[in-house]
Order: structure tokens, then C-alpha cells, then sequence
């Protein structure tokens, strides 16, 4: 089956998958039997004029090489307060380590952190106080009497333990375990 | 048969018996009921036992793992079997009762994961929408809070210890010499003065350690170096001897070795 | 601005860029001043309707207490033509029997599953989690403490579930023998 309307909800999900420019052959490809160059670009131009209608939040161009789909510029405003509603709602790959560090390590303080992981982690260490998932207790007797930060009851309440106690060994999920030692600045 | 292969294949080569692919003994238990057209509310056990043994006997492809299970599955069966051979007391439950809530728990976990199936082959052909955002700066990716896990946060560690490792090789650590040449070189001259002819590799190659052997190598080169001791070997890689020129050992000429 | 065909825009653009369920709230974020959760609700219905019609390559579908724009299923045999995008796996009868103990009896430890499958199940486990179709839940206070394991956000997602409540209940799932009569025999 290739008729117009097929072609244009191929090329609508190919385009919509891709997250870059597909080229025309890609899509000739994508389409199978019996789609010809000529009918999938007519097919690619129904698609663009349909998405010039009112209500439509993506745009379909012509770039380099090909075809993309892509937001509205115009709704610049509202996708960049989707991205901070949703990076409040997620924990970066460097607040989980250092998350991580703390939970397994505690009390443990930022020199420490940042010796292990081998970048500061002041920023990181901010979300997760405002997160409540770390806190601040007391400060460690060495040179510069740096903070020490162990994890709150929020953190146990969100990971289901009832003390630090029930943190699992790497081995207990599948992983292998952390070989200790030589660790420590 | 790899429990995590996921992709669903063959779980083992089939042999000329064909018996479908079974997912443990509470599968083929399930299946030897259904094949016999019993219900699994009325079982005869020297029925099952029979058939199970037979259905294990033409299985002899099983992996170890797969195996004990299978056989502690028989063992089990064996001992509800016997038991309800003997004579049943007032108010003592069925021994069968257990078989067969166990295979009716077992009915409803693949009842509930044939109907995983079937959603699962619906949505199978669909693939999220993923668009780039018209926007000069690209978002940060993380893991939804919520769904962060116990396993996520261990996988973390083991990933910044991981990284700690490669960026901190173990240093090249020696150890303090134990033996020093000084040490071996006053030894070994004690040695040839009372020996006149002293066998230097046996006494080598009878060292415990081999650092010493190293030094009292090195002892023996410096004594011919100091013109205290002449080396002999009468044949090649034969045994070879220290014997003192006469020259005596001043201590100070040993040197900081 | 918060016009029917703004809000439509809004969520269409928002639901591309995300690549996973996105909830009410935060598209009643995105869309800003004026928006509420009621006409934003609208607006997800009209964009629901256009993409049922002809010629569209995508539906818009509630999973995972959210909403998420999907490709067609029927879609399938193109994208997999498509470089880039691979056809998902199915899950074994292994994983599939694992995942059914997991999301009708969560919480649930790994004794418990495999008392009930009659094998070992901790590598199935292993899987699952690496492929987040179930997430560690705490520990059960029995002797060995025992993690527990609870099905996550990408298991609804991979099911078509709005929540677990979607799950077919225990009754329709087929048991013919149970219909005969009380449980003991």
C-alpha cells in the first residue's frame, strides 16, 4: 500500500523518530513498495502544509541533506518551562554519584567527594540539600574543618529502608562489587 | 537455559524427543497434568511421579542450574507420593494439597503473563517521539526522581569507583630490600675463607628467596670486582666456585652497595 | 495567550521534545498564564482526535499517569527499514512470568518469585532491572532481609498501562480450573 495518505504517515513517524534530517531516499526507503521519489516528496509537501495550520506545534523543513521535524520557534517560551519542570523533577547522572557517595561513604565531606569522583561537586551537592535528600552534620576535625554530609530520613523514606543499614551491596543488584581500599585522599 | 535471555529463544538444542521448552519443573508438572487431560484438582500422584521421571529422562540437556531444580521438583514429588501411601489420621490435610495449590499459583503467573504478552504485541511496532527542541540550549538529562532505585544508586557507586580506578592506577609500590649486598658480600667472604673453594650457584639455588639468591649473586660479582675472589666453572653450566685470591676484604672498599 | 489552538500547539510541541509521558500539570505548566488543567485537558482531546484521523503517523495515547505521542503500531515494518530505530525485543516467557508475579503481588522478594516459578529467577531479575521494567524497593523485614521489587513508570510504559489499576484483574486472567470449585481439594 502506498497511497498519498500512507506515504504521509510514514514519513510523519520516520521524521518524528529521527531527531535529525532524513534524507528523501531514507524515506523512499522507509515507505517500501511502490514509493517513488516524486510520490513521497508530494507526500513530505502535504505534510508541511498541514503542519502550517493553526494548532500545530512542529514545523516541518527542508534542511541540509534532507527533511526534520522540529518545534515552533514561536513556542520557545513554553518548552523552556517544560525543561525546568522537568529537570526539577530528575536527578542528574553527577547528583546520583555523588548521592551515591554519600549514602555509602557517610559522613563524608565535599574534598572527599570531589577526590573520588574527580570534579567538584559543590553545585551537585546544593541540589540534593534542596532536594532534602543530603544534609549538613558537623564538620570534620582536619585542615579547613570542611562540612560533613550524610543522607536525611526523606532519602531513606524515597528508597523504602528503614536504616543505612539496608543499602544493598553492588553484588545484591546484578553489579559487581566495588573492590575497597587504596580509596581516600 | 540463560534465565536472562530475554529475546525468547530456543532455551536449549531439542533432542529427538520432542518436548516443547519448559520454563521449570512447575511447567512441565502444569504440562504432563494438561497432557493427561487430568484435572489438576483430582492428580493421581503415581501418576505425575511416573511421568515426570520419564519426561526428565528424555530431557538430558538440561544445564546444571535447570537440573537441581528439576530434581529437587522429583525429590519433592517422591515424598508426597510416600506419604500418600500411608494411611491418612483425622483432620491431616491432603499431602497432595500443596501440589496443587503450587500449580495453580504457577496457572495464574503464566495465565498473567500470556495476557503481558498480548499487550506487549500490540505496542511492540511503537517507538517514542522524539523531536528536537528549537531551543539554543540543550537540556539536561538525568533519571526521573522518582523512579531512582536502590539499583540505580548502587550502579552510581560502582561507576564513580570504576572511573576512580582508571584514573588512579595502583602505584608501582616496591618493597624495602631485605637482603642487602653489603650484608652478602661480609657473608660470602666468611664463607671462602673457611671453605677455600665455595659452591656458589648450589648455595644459590638453595635460598628460599629468591631476592636473596639476587644479592648473593650480585655479593659474588663484587668480590671478584674487589679482587678478593676468583670464579671457576670446570664445565659449562656446571657448578660454579668462589675461592679468595689471598687479597684481604677491607670493608671500606665494599662501597655503598 | 490561551486560545484552544495555542494550547494544542503547546502540548503538541512539548509532547514531541519529551519522548516520554508527560503529566497534566506539567503541560498546564508549560502552556503558562491562563492555562488551566480543564482546557488543557481539551486541547489534548482535539489533538487526540486529529492524529485518529487518516494520513498521520502518530497517536497521542495516556500511559503512565501521563500523556505520550507515540508512533502508529502498524508503523512498525517502516521504522525498522529506517536506520537507527530498532524493533524492541519481546521479553522471554521467563521475564514475561517474572514481571507478572512482580506487578500483581508488589512489593515482592526473589524467594517469593521463585518459589512461584519453581526456578531461580535472580538472573531474570537482573534483566528486568537493567532494563527498568522493575525498580528495588526497599527490603521485606524477614529473616535475610530480602530486597523487594516493584514494577516502574517504564513498565506501564512498555504495557500500555495508565496505572496499575489497568492491569487485567485477576479474574479475567483465564482460569479455567479455578472455576470448578473451592480451593483445596
Amino acid at each position: 500500500m502506498s497511497d498519498g495518505k500512507h506515504l504521509e504517515a510514514v514519513c510523519e513517524a520516520v521524521l518524528a523518530v529521527a531527531g535529525e534530517p532524513v534524507t528523501l531516499e531514507a524515506l523512499v526507503a522507509a515507505a517500501g513498495e511502490g514509493a517513488t521519489p516524486a510520490l513521497v516528496s508530494e507526500a513530505l509537501e502535504r505534510l508541511a502544509e498541514r503542519y502550517r495550520a493553526p494548532g500545530h506545534g512542529l514545523v516541518l523543513e527542508r534542511v541540509a541533506g534532507g527533511w526534520r521535524l522540529a518545534t515552533r520557534p514561536e513556542l520557545e517560551a513554553a518548552l523552556r518551562t517544560f525543561a525546568g519542570v522537568r529537570a526539577r523533577a530528575r536527578l542528574s547522572q553527577a547528583a546520583l554519584e555523588t548521592l551515591a557517595i554519600i549514602a555509602y561513604r557517610q559522613p563524608v565531606t565535599l574534598p572527599e567527594i570531589n577526590f573520588l569522583r574527580g570534579v567538584n561537586s559543590a553545585g551537585v551537592i546544593r541540589t540534593l540539600l534542596e532536594r532534602r535528600l543530603v544534609r549538613v552534620a558537623g564538620r570534620k576535625q582536619v585542615v579547613g574543618t570542611p562540612l560533613l554530609y550524610r543522607t536525611t530520613r526523606e532519602f531513606l523514606v524515597h528508597f523504602g529502608l528503614d536504616d543505612l543499614s539496608g543499602l544493598p551491596a553492588p553484588s545484591e543488584v546484578g553489579l559487581e562489587d566495588v573492590k575497597e581500599g587504596a580509596v581516600g585522599p | 537455559m540463560d534465565p536472562a535471555d530475554v529475546t525468547g529463544a530456543e532455551p536449549w538444542p531439542r533432542p529427538a524427543v520432542v518436548l516443547p521448552a519448559f520454563e521449570g519443573p512447575l511447567d512441565l508438572l502444569l504440562h504432563l497434568v494438561r497432557s493427561k487431560a487430568m484435572s489438576i484438582w483430582d492428580i493421581s500422584i503415581a501418576d505425575i511421579c511416573e511421568q515426570y521421571h520419564a519426561a526428565l529422562a528424555a530431557m538430558d540437556e538440561l544445564d546444571l542450574e535447570m537440573a537441581g531444580e528439576y530434581l529437587v521438583c522429583a525429590a519433592w514429588l517422591a515424598a508426597i507420593k510416600s506419604r500418600s501411601l500411608l494411611p491418612r489420621q483425622e483432620g491431616e490435610k491432603d499431602p497432595k494439597g500443596e501440589l496443587v495449590e503450587r500449580l495453580l499459583e504457577y496457572q495464574k503467573v503464566k495465565a498473567a503473563a500470556a495476557e503481558l504478552a498480548g499487550l506487549e504485541e500490540v505496542r511492540r511496532g511503537m517507538a517514542a517521539v522524539r523531536v528536537r527542541a528549537a531551543l539554543p540550549s540543550p537540556e539536561e538529562e538525568g533519571v526521573q526522581l522518582e523512579e531512582v532505585d536502590l539499583a540505580q544508586l548502587a550502579a552510581a557507586l560502582v561507576e564513580v569507583m570504576r572511573r576512580f580506578a582508571r584514573d588512579h592506577p595502583p602505584r608501582l609500590d616496591l618493597p624495602p630490600l631485605r637482603f642487602s649486598v653489603r650484608e652478602k658480600i661480609l657473608e660470602l667472604y666468611a664463607l671462602i675463607e673457611r671453605q677455600r673453594s665455595f659452591p656458589l650457584l648450589s648455595h644459590l639455588l638453595t635460598r628460599p628467596d629468591r631476592l636473596e639468591s639476587v644479592t648473593l649473586l650480585v655479593a659474588g660479582l663484587e668480590l671478584v670486582r674487589l679482587q678478593v675472589s676468583r670464579v671457576h666453572q670446570r664445565t659449562p653450566f656446571g657448578e660454579i666456585y668462589l675461592t679468595p685470591t689471598g687479597v684481604p676484604l677491607r670493608p671500606e672498599a665494599i662501597g655503598d652497595v
